[in-house]
C-alpha cells in the first residue's frame, strides 16, 4: 500500500477554487468536516457549489451555529444541492435575496445521484417525487406500471469528508451516525480530503471493517483534537 | 356543543397500537417522534432513522450525548443493542426498497386522495424535503400524523391539497385528535372517532368528504 | 431487538417453490450458502430461476463441483441470469439442449440491477454494454453525450445467501471474499435465508461492523460445521 | 527470415512496465495475470480484484488457502496488508466509476478501432462476458494483452472484429509477444517492437492498418 499526504487543513482548503462544485458529508453537522470547513472560511473561499445532505444548523436563539452554516453565512456559495434548508435561516435569506440558488433534492434521490456519479452510472430511476414539482424538467418512464423520473448522476470536483479513523494508506472507517452521506461523497468527487479524528497504522484496520476503501482518499486532514500518529498536523 | 382543543398525545397513542413485534417503523420530526413513548409493553418495534440507523433509542441523559449519534433532527438518541449503522444510500435503499413497514410524517395538508403536503409554502417557508418523499414513496404503510384543525378553525383535511405535495396518493392512513380515518376510494373513512368528538362532529368540521365506516367505534385512547 | 427463527437446512429449502426466482450468494462457489444448496438438490427443487453471479464450478477432470453446480447438474432451473457459466460446461450442455435457457449479463451490471430491486429504484443508466449484444432490446438514453443502456431492477422471491456470523436478531457480517453478492441478494428478494458459521448473541456485533442490517433478514440456518449458538441445528 | 514462437513473458513484462506507484490495476484471469509477477521492485501497485477486494496478494503457500479468500477465478489468493474487501456493487462502482486506472484482459479478437471481443464464440463456447465489458467501459487505460498471431498463423489484431464485441472503442493499448501498440484514429501505431520482430515483420504479419511511430524503438523486455 502506499501512504496517503496528510495535509494542515489550510492546505487542504487552499485546493478548493471558485466555480467548483464541493461535496460536504455530514447530517445537520453530524459527521462534518469541521476542521476543514473551518479553515475553508478562513481562506475566503467564493462562488462554490455545495453539495450536501442540508445547509447544516444556525440557530439564531440558541447561537447553534455547525457544519457548512459558516460557510453559508461568510457567502462562499452560489448554488447549493441539498434536501433541507430549514434549520438554517441564512440559505432562505440569501435565496430570498437573489444571491443563493437554491436546489431542493430528495434526501433518498441525492443520495443515489452521488452515488451514481461514483459508480460510472448515468443516473437512476426512482418512483421518488413522481406528480410532484420535483418531476419539472425531467424524463419519465414506465417500467411495468409504475413510473420513475430518471435522476441524472451529480458529480463534483472536492469532497470534504469526515471519517473516525483513518490508517496511513487511507482506508477509513466512519462512527455511528456521522457516517451519512461520506462515504457517497468519497466517490463522486476527482479530489478526495479526508478529516479524521484518528490516524493509525497500515494494518491497524480489519480489510473486512474498512468503509471507504483506501483508493478513495487523496488527502488526510487531522481533525482540531486529533489523536495518535500524525496528530498536531 | 364540542369545543375543539388541540391534542397531540391522543395522536401519538393511536399511532402507536398500530404497531406489531418486529415492525420496522420510521417517525418523522415533530408529533410523530411522540408515538415512540406510546409503544404498548410486550411489543418491540425497530425504529429506522433516516440519517442512518436502525434501532433507534431514547435521547440520552444530560450529559452523555455523544457527537456522532444524532436522529434525523440532528438531535442526540441513542442506539438499541443489536442496532446497525449505515450510509445515506443503503438508508434509502431501505426506506425506497419497502423494507420500512410504516412511515409516520406530520401533515400541512393531506387530502382525500391520499396526497399529502408538508415540505414547503411557496413564497414563506421552503425547508425542504428532507427525506419525506423517499418516505412516503417507499413505505409500505404511510401515517399522517396532525392536529385537526388549523389554529384559524380550518381543516387540515382536505378535498384537494393546495400547497406543492410531497407524495401523491401515498397516504394510507390518517390520525388526528378526533378521529382515525383510513384514506380508499378518495374519500376518508372514519374507523374511529375519539370521544368527546362524535361522527357527526368529525363530518360537520373536515372539510372533504367522510365515509363513516360501519362498526366505526369510539376509540378511548 | 427481535431474534429471528433458526431453521434446519431442509426447513429452509422447504420454503422454495418451482416457479421461484431464487438469488444465491457466491462468486465461483466462494461465498455460497452451501448447506442449503445441498437441502434445496435433496429436496428436489425444479423449474427455479437463478440469480447468481455464475454457475459455479463443475471440473470434470478435477471432480471440483461446488456452488450452484449440483443444483445445475440436477436440472433445478430453467432460467438462469448471471454473468459467467464458463467455469460449469453442464450449464452449456442444458443450454445447447434446450433444457435450460441463459441470460447473460455484465457483471457489475447484474449486481446494480440486484443493488436496484432491493433499494426500490426502477432500474439504473449504465455504460456497460452500449455497442454490444447486451443492448438488444433495451432503451438507449444520452445523458450529455455520453450512451448509457437503461437496465431494469431484478427482483427476486427468495433469497438464499451466506455469511460468516449472524447475531441472534440477524445482522450479518461476511468474511473476505465470500461477500461479493450476498448483502445484495439480501436486500432484493421477499423472503432472505442466510446460511452462517456462526450465531452470536444480540450485541456482539458492534453496530459500525454489521454488513447486512437484520431487518433483511427472515431466517438463519447453521452451516454445516458451525459453532456456537444454534450450531447443530 | 524470423520465425513467429509464441512468449507469453514478454508480454506480461512490457505491460508491467506501464504502471507507477499508487496506481490501482484490474488483471484479468490467465495472461493478464502473470503481469503481477513483473512489476518492477520500487512500484506499488494496488491490484483490484472485482470479485472483491483492493490489495489483492499472491497466491498462498499450499495449505494455507483461505476458502473465504479468492481472486475473481475462484483461485486462493492473499490480501495484503492495507487491503480492504467490499460487496459486488462497489467493486463495480469502483470498475465503473473510472477509479481503476488500468485493466489488463486477454483477447480473442482486437481491432484497430478500439474493440474487443473475448467472451463469445457463437454456437462454440460461450462462457460469458463476467466483469469484463465492465472493466473495459470503466477503467481509464484498457490494455489488451495477447500472442501476436494465431497457432493457424492469423492475426489476433484485425482491422474490424467478426466476433460478438465486449466493448466498442474502449481499448488504448495492445501489447503482442512481437510490439507494443497504441490504438489511435483507427489505426494501430507501433512504439515499440520486440526484437528480433522487426517493424516491417510486424506490418507484414498483421492483419490492420499499422502506423509506425515516428521513434519506434526496440525494447529488449
Amino acid at each position: 500500500m502506499v501512504d496517503k499526504p496528510v495535509l494542515r487543513a489550510a492546505e487542504a482548503a487552499a485546493m478548493v477554487h471558485a466555480g467548483q462544485t464541493v461535496h460536504v458529508g455530514g447530517f445537520l453537522g453530524c459527521g462534518s468536516p469541521d476542521t476543514v470547513l473551518a479553515a475553508l472560511e478562513r481562506s475566503g473561499a467564493k462562488g462554490l457549489t455545495l453539495v450536501c445532505n442540508d445547509t447544516s444548523i444556525l440557530n439564531e436563539k440558541t447561537g447553534v451555529i455547525n457544519g457548512v452554516a459558516p460557510l453559508i453565512k461568510a457567502g462562499a456559495f452560489s448554488k447549493v444541492i441539498v434536501s433541507h434548508i430549514g434549520t438554517n435561516p441564512e440559505t432562505q435569506r440569501q435565496m430570498n435575496d437573489g444571491k443563493l440558488e437554491v436546489v431542493l433534492v430528495p434526501q433518498g434521490t441525492l443520495a443515489e445521484r452521488v452515488r451514481a456519479a461514483g459508480a460510472g452510472l448515468g443516473g437512476i430511476l426512482t418512483p421518488t417525487g413522481v406528480g410532484t414539482e420535483v418531476e419539472t424538467g425531467k424524463q419519465k418512464l414506465l417500467i411495468g406500471d409504475r413510473a420513475y423520473l430518471l435522476e441524472e448522476a451529480l458529480p463534483g470536483d472536492v469532497a470534504l469528508i469526515k471519517a473516525k479513523k483513518a490508517d496511513r494508506a487511507g482506508n477509513l472507517v466512519y462512527s455511528k451516525t456521522a457516517r451519512n452521506f461520506n462515504p457517497l461523497m468519497a466517490t463522486a468527487c476527482k479530489l478526495v480530503i479526508a478529516e479524521v479524528e484518528e490516524l493509525v497504522g497500515i494494518g491497524d484496520i480489519d480489510p473486512d471493517q474498512v468503509h471507504t476503501p483506501n483508493i478513495f482518499v487523496d488527502y488526510i486532514v487531522m481533525a482540531d483534537g486529533a489523536q495518535g500518529q500524525g496528530a498536531g498536523r | 356543543m364540542i369545543e375543539y382543543a388541540e391534542n397531540k398525545a391522543i395522536i401519538a397513542k393511536r399511532i402507536a397500537r398500530f404497531f406489531k413485534t418486529g415492525d420496522v417503523v420510521n417517525l418523522g420530526i415533530g408529533l410523530p417522534t411522540m408515538v415512540g413513548n406510546y409503544v404498548p409493553e410486550g411489543v418491540t418495534v425497530i425504529l429506522q432513522s433516516e440519517n442512518g440507523l436502525i434501532g433507534l433509542g431514547p435521547a440520552p441523559e444530560p450529559g452523555k450525548e455523544d457527537k456522532d449519534l444524532t436522529n434525523a433532527g440532528g438531535m442526540p438518541v441513542s442506539i438499541q443493542v443489536g442496532g446497525a449503522f449505515f450510509d445515506s444510500a443503503t438508508s434509502f435503499g431501505i426506506i425506497r426498497g419497502g423494507h420500512v413497514d410504516y412511515t409516520v410524517l406530520g401533515v400541512l395538508e393531506v387530502d382525500q386522495e391520499g396526497n399529502l403536503a408538508n415540505y414547503k409554502i411557496p413564497g414563506k417557508m421552503v425547508p425542504g424535503m428532507g427525506g419525506a418523499m423517499d418516505l412516503t414513496t417507499g413505505s409500505k404503510i404511510v401515517i399522517a400524523a396532525t392536529t385537526h384543525l388549523e389554529k384559524s378553525g380550518a381543516s387540515k383535511l382536505k378535498r384537494r391539497c393546495s400547497l406543492p405535495l410531497t407524495a401523491v396518493r401515498e397516504v394510507n392512513i390518517v390520525v388526528t385528535d378526533v378521529g382515525f380515518f383510513e384514506v380508499m376510494g378518495d374519500k376518508f373513512h372514519l374507523i374511529e372517532y375519539f370521544p368527546p368528538y362524535t361522527p357527526e362532529w368529525i363530518v360537520a368540521h373536515t372539510d372533504a368528504d367522510i365515509v363513516v365506516r360501519e362498526g366505526c367505534s369510539a376509540c378511548e385512547c
